[in-house]
């Protein structure tokens, strides 16, 4: 199969490919094997994938519930629905499990086991087993959580900050345990991908022709396999100071409560780029293929995800400004803080040249990317505020910081995660959506979006700390604009899961709707269960190159 | 890939690790002032060295392995340092009383004799309300 | 579908299908297991970084402390570690040189040093149970009364307890591999990954406790 | 000019030297930020109505940028970066080293309360007295978990830590009444963990303290003190009373310290109690609970084992409102006020 072959027909009725299923000799991934057992031990990435995103589904799901329960307690400015107590658990079930649960696992365990094989040629990432077990590992440490979230809660904000993790009387040690367990999940994913993109690369596919998204899996991997263990061990010794006392941040007896926020950055400023890098990647493919040009500046973008992963190391201070961190650290802090941003305007830009004399077709992916470019720019440059040291004195830990994070991990990530689920939905099921339906919802969700975050930035402004269960009165008409915004949201993301359920059903046969020359698309949709039948293609010059072989002549500037 | 060494080569650095770690204890019995655990920190990324090159075969890995083990020693080093600085540098009345950059006494965090956590520290509550 | 393990090479090797050779698959379990150290190393950087605080906060509660330890068994211990890595190696070695049995000799004599490690470690642990030098709330001891002396037993416990459970997971990967080269006997020049692997671990056992010990003994 | 962005961008009102130091770095930032995104936003939905794609499988030119243009990439944002992270890190640094001749008052935050003390006294809770006009340097500590310490007119923030003291400092540059707003998560209270600073003009201000300190008119604090700003804990502590007084408790104990079938409640709170099977044990908020629910746990040395289990009959929040004012009975054996140096309980 050549890639010409391939993309030959975009959009096209089923291609032959489709029918593999039907008449049996190289059935693809979903069909080979309908048992139960042979999707629960399965060892194949693609169906290791499609289980994660059953999972990380349904935890997206709780945490958005916790979400707008969230938002519909902070409507007035007393109590509304729910006491004190309970709105401290939701707040922080809420950051525990759209963070630890959903936002880490989403793009690398959902569509980098999914495509990363794909994208180099490989048969299956390199340890398939330890991939299967990351999963089961993933839902162990869910398990756990859940146990505890149901048995008591946990009230101290997903930061954990001792001496109050310490001391409080809620359920603290079942889900700091079972966040320690999802660590090594993240921790195996990472390895496997490393070395997956080390070793099983297909011939033909060097570092610089590896797709992008494969590289901001690769700074990804790097980054949950040198930061997690640090947070692992951190959830161990607070559970040892919850339950035995062990002492090693007890104020009484010389700890310093500094240190373990010291400890708890270190991994949790880099797990921020976690979250946000494979959206890089994706947003990489999503706009090289819709606007059908090569990535302008692909090195760049390749090494500016190193980059990030790299500094992101070195900036994990700039949490703790008012902390009692000494000046000199946080001065430092600063300054690196800002290294992050300008790698990231590489990304931006680079993108925005990539859109530059294509050809651009306005599909829902794309209509994502839109969405993302502007919140990528607006959360980001909001992070480079509150890296202002300054600034941020009057910022920290108001909802202007919420604000910012939620601008960044729902406006980047989340719009990346639902362009990377249109994008690849053909790919994976080999059925299509409903494009109106997807138009639609991506802009209620847009919408829904700017409605409920930039409120919270003004009320960020007017000092409206976080975590706050009751409000003074002021606070509360932007309040009720934030809900409103989260309704509508909502509402935009139930539309997609029933249209996407419908396809899943009923969808349209397809094989490469998009016409995508990205290197995942050279195989059959869905793919056969290793991958490729037959000999492995050779893979062209770069992924996404569009020009025309006839006049093929490279014009090397803007 | 992989060379094949004879036995000798584990039996010499197990000699030489053996014979650093009687010279780290002699030295640290001896209580250098200043420099003591700097010595005995040298002496062990010597022999922490040495185990990794030649036990774990390092020296003849691929490049990318000792990428790896290069970088993670790395941030180990980035994180104690950063958190050092920060210990050093800060108010110092922000610093864990009692300790040596703190102008508190222990008893300002509630240690007392009574109550064996310190023990005897012999100072009173004294005048350090007056902190200048 | 499931098909990982298929292709038999030459040597008693198996290549899983999905590689593109022998050479590449020993290639990725060494990536592979360099990248678990560095998860190991920085697990234990978290440890090290709550050391060097309080150690650079309290130098003398760490001085006394310290030198409350028992030397001895401290530097025997070392001792001990570092003989049992160094079979450890020898085992790799053997192993590539397909000699099973002493491979299987060398984990157990491995295996032993381990064990008098743990053995050691418990008598220690047990005098400061005795004397009083506890973690944090439970610290006892009248000999050291210094502001700090507490957090020192805490980084003490804390460091060699993980340490100590490293250890006793060591020992079940290379029984492990013990009894599957005395009985199956089937390492051999193309085929001592496990061994190796195995044995890298042991080494970064052997490695932190080189670190851990002059921290915690010879400050 | 620069009201009309602090109305546009809801910040309050501007009180402090710190905060006409920073405010203007914040509409730059901010500013920048907005056309930054805008822009970016606009090139997009630019180009793609310039490039819409207008055949299928349309074929499109290999651009790649050259030297100049990533540079450019780089060096504008590295510009403006580095820029505000200057004169951010000149302000930060000001923020951080309090004048010499500044004013000190210790300020204490604890669950869920801001006490205040001025070294030669008055103490005070939950309203802190400045003079305008003048640096006051706060010295913050806490006596149980973390707090924060807020003031949005002040553009101020500082944690306060348990057991050490952080700094931070400030001018208020009118009298007025300003919140304070307790910004790290400390428990079931947080939110109502509020406060207010009157800043007074410097001459009211040293009359009033005179006044204090001749501790003539010690309720004038009080007088001053408004109601809706009492903590959370006072109203349980007040609720707790009259829950003690329907339950039943004070049938049994007392609350001025003598002895009748049970052990008094005054001074009761973080006492050592010796029990009948010779152990010791703090009465701590959990202790007391578990006496309420299952009085005969633990039984104090020398009473009987008479007091009825209050399982089922009191809801948690009434429980902890009698917590509260068990808690609130406490006598002078702990050290209170900040200006005695940072006391420290551990809640065990
Ligand atoms: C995906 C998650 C994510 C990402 C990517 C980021 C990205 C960044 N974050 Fe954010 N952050 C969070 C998630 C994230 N953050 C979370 C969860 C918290 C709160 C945690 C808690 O307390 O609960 C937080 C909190 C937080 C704080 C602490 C605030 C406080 O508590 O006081 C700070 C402070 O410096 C910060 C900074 C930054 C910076 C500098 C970036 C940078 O990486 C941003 C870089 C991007 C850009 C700068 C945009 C691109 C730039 C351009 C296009 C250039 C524009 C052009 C010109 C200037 C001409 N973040
Ligand atoms: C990835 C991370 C993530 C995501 C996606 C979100 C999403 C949202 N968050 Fe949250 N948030 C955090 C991470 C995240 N948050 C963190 C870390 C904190 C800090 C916690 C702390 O302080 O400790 C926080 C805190 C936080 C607060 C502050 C609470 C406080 O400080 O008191 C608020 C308040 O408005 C809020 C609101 C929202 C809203 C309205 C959404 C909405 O975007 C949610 C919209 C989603 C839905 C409504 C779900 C709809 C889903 C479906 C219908 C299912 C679809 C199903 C299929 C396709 C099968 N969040
Ligand atoms: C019938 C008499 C009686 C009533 C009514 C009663 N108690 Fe008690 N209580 C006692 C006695 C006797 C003891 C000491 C024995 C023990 O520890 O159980 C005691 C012990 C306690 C203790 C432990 C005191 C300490 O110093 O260790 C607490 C706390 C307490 N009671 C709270 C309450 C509260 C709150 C109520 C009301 C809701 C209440 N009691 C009602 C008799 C009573
Ligand atoms: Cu005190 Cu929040
Ligand atoms: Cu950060």
């Amino acid at each position: 199969m050549t890639p010409s072959s391939s993309i030959a027909a975009p959009g096209a009725a089923p291609g032959h490919e489709a029918h593999h299923d039907e008449h049996g000799d190289h059935p693809s991934y979903l069909v080979d094997g309908t048992t139960v057992k042979s999707w629960l031990l399965t060892v194949d990435h693609k169906r290791i994938g499609i289980m994660y995103m059953f999972w990380v589904l349904l935890f997206f799901l709780v945490g958005g519930i916790f979400a707008l329960m969230i938002r519909l307690e902070l409507l007035t400015p007393g109590p509304t629905i729910m006491d004190a107590m309970t709105y401290n658990r939701t707040f922080t079930l809420h950051g525990v499990v759209m963070i630890f649960l959903f936002m880490i696992p989403a793009i690398p365990a959902i569509f980098g086991n999914f495509m990363l094989p794909l994208m180099l040629g490989a048969k299956d990432v390199a340890f398939p087993r330890l991939n299967l077990l990351s999963l089961y590992v993933y839902l162990a440490g869910a398990g756990f959580a859940l146990w505890g979230m149901l048995n008591g809660g946990l009230d101290t904000g997903w930061t954990f900050y001792t001496p109050y993790s310490a001391h409080t009387t809620t359920t603290v040690a079942p889900v700091l345990f079972g966040a320690f367990i999802i660590g090594f999940s993240s921790i195996l994913t990472g390895m496997n991908f490393i070395v997956t993109a080390h070793t099983m690369r297909a011939p033909g596919i060097t570092w610089f022709k590896m797709p992008l998204f494969v590289w901001a899996l690769y700074a990804t991997s790097c980054i949950q396999v040198l930061a997690t263990p640090v947070i692992g061990l951190l959830l161990l010794l607070v559970s040892a100071e919850n339950l035995f006392n062990l002492g090693m941040f007890d104020v009484a007896r010389g700890g310093d409560p500094v240190l373990f926020q010291h400890l708890f950055w270190f991994y949790s400023h880099p797990a921020v780029y976690i979250m946000v890098l494979p959206a890089f990647g994706v947003m990489s493919e999503v706009v090289s293929t819709f606007s059908r040009k090569n990535i302008f500046g692909y090195r760049a973008v390749a090494y500016s995800s190193v980059g990030i992963a790299f500094v992101g190391f070195f900036a994990w201070g700039h949490h703790m400004f008012v902390s009692g961190q000494s000046t000199f650290d946080a001065g430092i802090f600063g300054a690196l803080s800002m290294l992050v941003g300008v790698f990231t305007a590489i990304k931006v830009f680079n993108w925005v040249g990539t859109v530059y004399k294509g050809a651009v077709e306005f599909t829902t992916p794309f209509a994502y990317f839109c969405g993302f470019l502007f919140f990528t720019v607006f959360g980001g440059m909001t992070g480079i505020a509150v890296a202002t040291v300054s600034l941020d004195v009057a910022w920290h830990d108001t909802y202007f910081v919420v604000a910012h994070f939620h601008f960044i991990m729902v406006g980047a990530t989340i719009m990346a995660f639902l362009a990377a689920l249109h994008y690849w939905f053909p790919k994976m099921f080999g059925k299509t959506y409903h494009e109106g339906w997807g138009l639609v919802s991506a802009a209620l969700i847009i919408l829904g979006f700017n409605a409920t975050f930039i409120p919270q930035f003004l009320l960020g402004n007017a000092g409206m700390p976080r975590r706050y269960y009751e409000y003074p009165e002021r606070f509360q008409a932007l309040n009720v604009a934030s809900t409103a915004g989260a309704s509508l949201l909502a509402f935009g993301f139930v539309i997609i899961a029933l249209y996407l359920t419908w396809a899943l059903i009923y969808g349209k046969r397809v094989d490469n709707p998009w016409g995508s020359k990205g290197y995942e698309w050279l195989t059959a949709s869905p793919p056969p269960t290793h991958n490729f039948v037959g000999p492995q293609p050779t893979y062209p010059e770069e992924p996404h190159f569009y020009v025309d072989p006839k006049k093929a002549e490279v014009s090397d500037a803007v | 890939m992989q060379e094949h060494h004879g036995a000798g080569r584990y039996v010499a650095i197990w000699l030489i690790l053996s014979v650093l770690t009687v010279v780290t204890v002699l030295t640290g019995r001896m209580h250098l002032p200043s420099f003591g655990l700097l010595l005995a920190l040298v002496i062990a990324s010597v022999k922490g060295t040495l185990v990794a090159l030649y036990f774990m075969h390092l020296s003849e890995h691929r490049g990318a392995n000792r990428l790896v083990f290069g970088v993670s020693i790395f941030f180990v080093v980035l994180l104690i340092s950063f958190v050092l600085m920060d210990f050093g540098t800060r108010f110092r009345l922000a610093n864990p009383p009692g300790s040596q950059y703190s102008d508190l006494q222990a008893v300002d965090i509630g240690a007392n004799k009574a109550e064996g956590r310190f023990g005897g520290n012999t100072h009173e509550k004294q005048d350090h309300e007056k902190h200048e | 579908m499931q098909s990982s393990h298929s292709a038999s090479a030459p040597g008693g090797a198996k290549l899983a299908a999905h590689f593109a050779s022998l050479d590449v698959q020993k290639h990725a379990a060494r990536l592979g297991m360099w990248l678990f150290l560095a998860t190991e190393i920085l697990l234990f950087a978290g440890l090290f970084a709550c050391y060097a605080a309080y150690r650079f906060l309290f130098p003398e509660a760490w001085a006394a402390s310290s030198r409350s330890l028992d030397l001895l068994m401290g530097s025997i211990n070392t001792i001990v570690l570092i003989t049992s890595s160094f079979t450890a190696a020898m085992a790799v070695h053997y192993a590539k040189e397909g000699k099973n049995k002493l491979v299987g000799h060398m984990f157990f004599l491995t295996l032993l040093m381990a064990g008098a490690f743990l053995v050691i470690k418990y008598f220690e642990y047990k005098h400061k149970f005795h004397i009083g030098t506890l973690p944090g709330r439970y610290y006892f001891y009248d000999g050291i009364q210094v502001p700090g002396a507490p957090m020192f037993f805490t980084v003490y416990f804390a460091s060699t307890a993980l340490h100590a459970f490293h250890v006793i997971i060591g020992m079940t990967v290379l029984a492990i591999i013990m009894v599957r080269a005395y009985r199956k006997g089937d390492f051999g020049p193309n085929n001592y990954t496990a061994v190796e692997l195995g044995s890298m671990y042991w080494h970064l056992v052997d490695l932190v406790w080189i670190f851990l010990f002059p921290m915690l003994y010879l400050v | 000019m620069s009201d009309l962005a602090n109305k546009l961008l809801f910040l309050p009102e501007r009180a402090s030297t710190f905060a006409d130091r920073i405010d203007f770095l914040h509409y730059f930032v901010v500013g920048t930020t907005m056309v930054a995104s805008a822009g970016v936003g606009l090139a997009a939905l630019f180009m793609f109505f310039r490039y819409r794609r207008r055949v299928e499988n349309q074929t499109t030119e290999y651009v790649v940028p050259n030297l100049k243009t990533e540079f450019l990439f780089v060096s504008v944002p590295l510009v403006f970066f580095l820029a505000w992270f200057a004169i951010g890190f000149r302000d930060f640094t000001w923020f951080t080293t309090p004048p010499k001749d500044s004013m000190d008052v210790y300020v204490m935050g604890k669950q869920w309360m801001w006490k205040f003390s001025y070294p030669e006294g008055p103490n005070g809770v939950n309203v802190l007295h400045v003079p305008a006009n003048r640096p006051v340097r706060l010295l913050i500590t806490s006596r149980d978990v973390i707090h924060s310490f807020f003031v949005p007119s002040f553009r101020i923030k500082m944690d306060a830590l348990p057991g050490r003291y952080t700094q931070a400092w400030f001018e208020a540059t009118k009298p007025g009444t300003y919140q304070v707003l307790c910004t790290e998560y400390c428990g079931l209270s947080h939110s109502k963990m509020l406060a207010e600073v009157v800043v007074m003009a410097p001459e009211d201000y040293d009359t009033w303290i005179k006044e204090q300190r001749r501790g003539r008119l010690q309720d004038r604090q009080d007088a001053l003190a408004d109601n809706s700003l009492v903590p959370g804990t006072a109203r349980m502590a007040e609720q707790g009373q009259k829950l003690a007084g329907t339950q039943g408790c004070l049938k049994c104990h007392s609350v001025d310290g003598s002895q009748h079938i049970g052990p008094t409640f005054l001074g009761m709170y973080d006492r050592m109690e010796h029990l009948q099977d010779g152990q010791n044990i703090r009465v701590d908020e959990a202790y007391i609970t578990q006496s309420m629910m299952d009085p005969g746990a633990h039984i104090v040395a020398g009473y009987q084992n008479v007091m009825p289990t209050y399982q089922g009959k009191l809801q948690g929040p009434e429980s902890a409102a009698i917590v509260e004012y068990i808690k609130s009975l406490r006598t002078a054996n702990v050290r209170e006020g900040a200006s005695e140096g940072p006391a420290y309980d551990p809640i065990q």
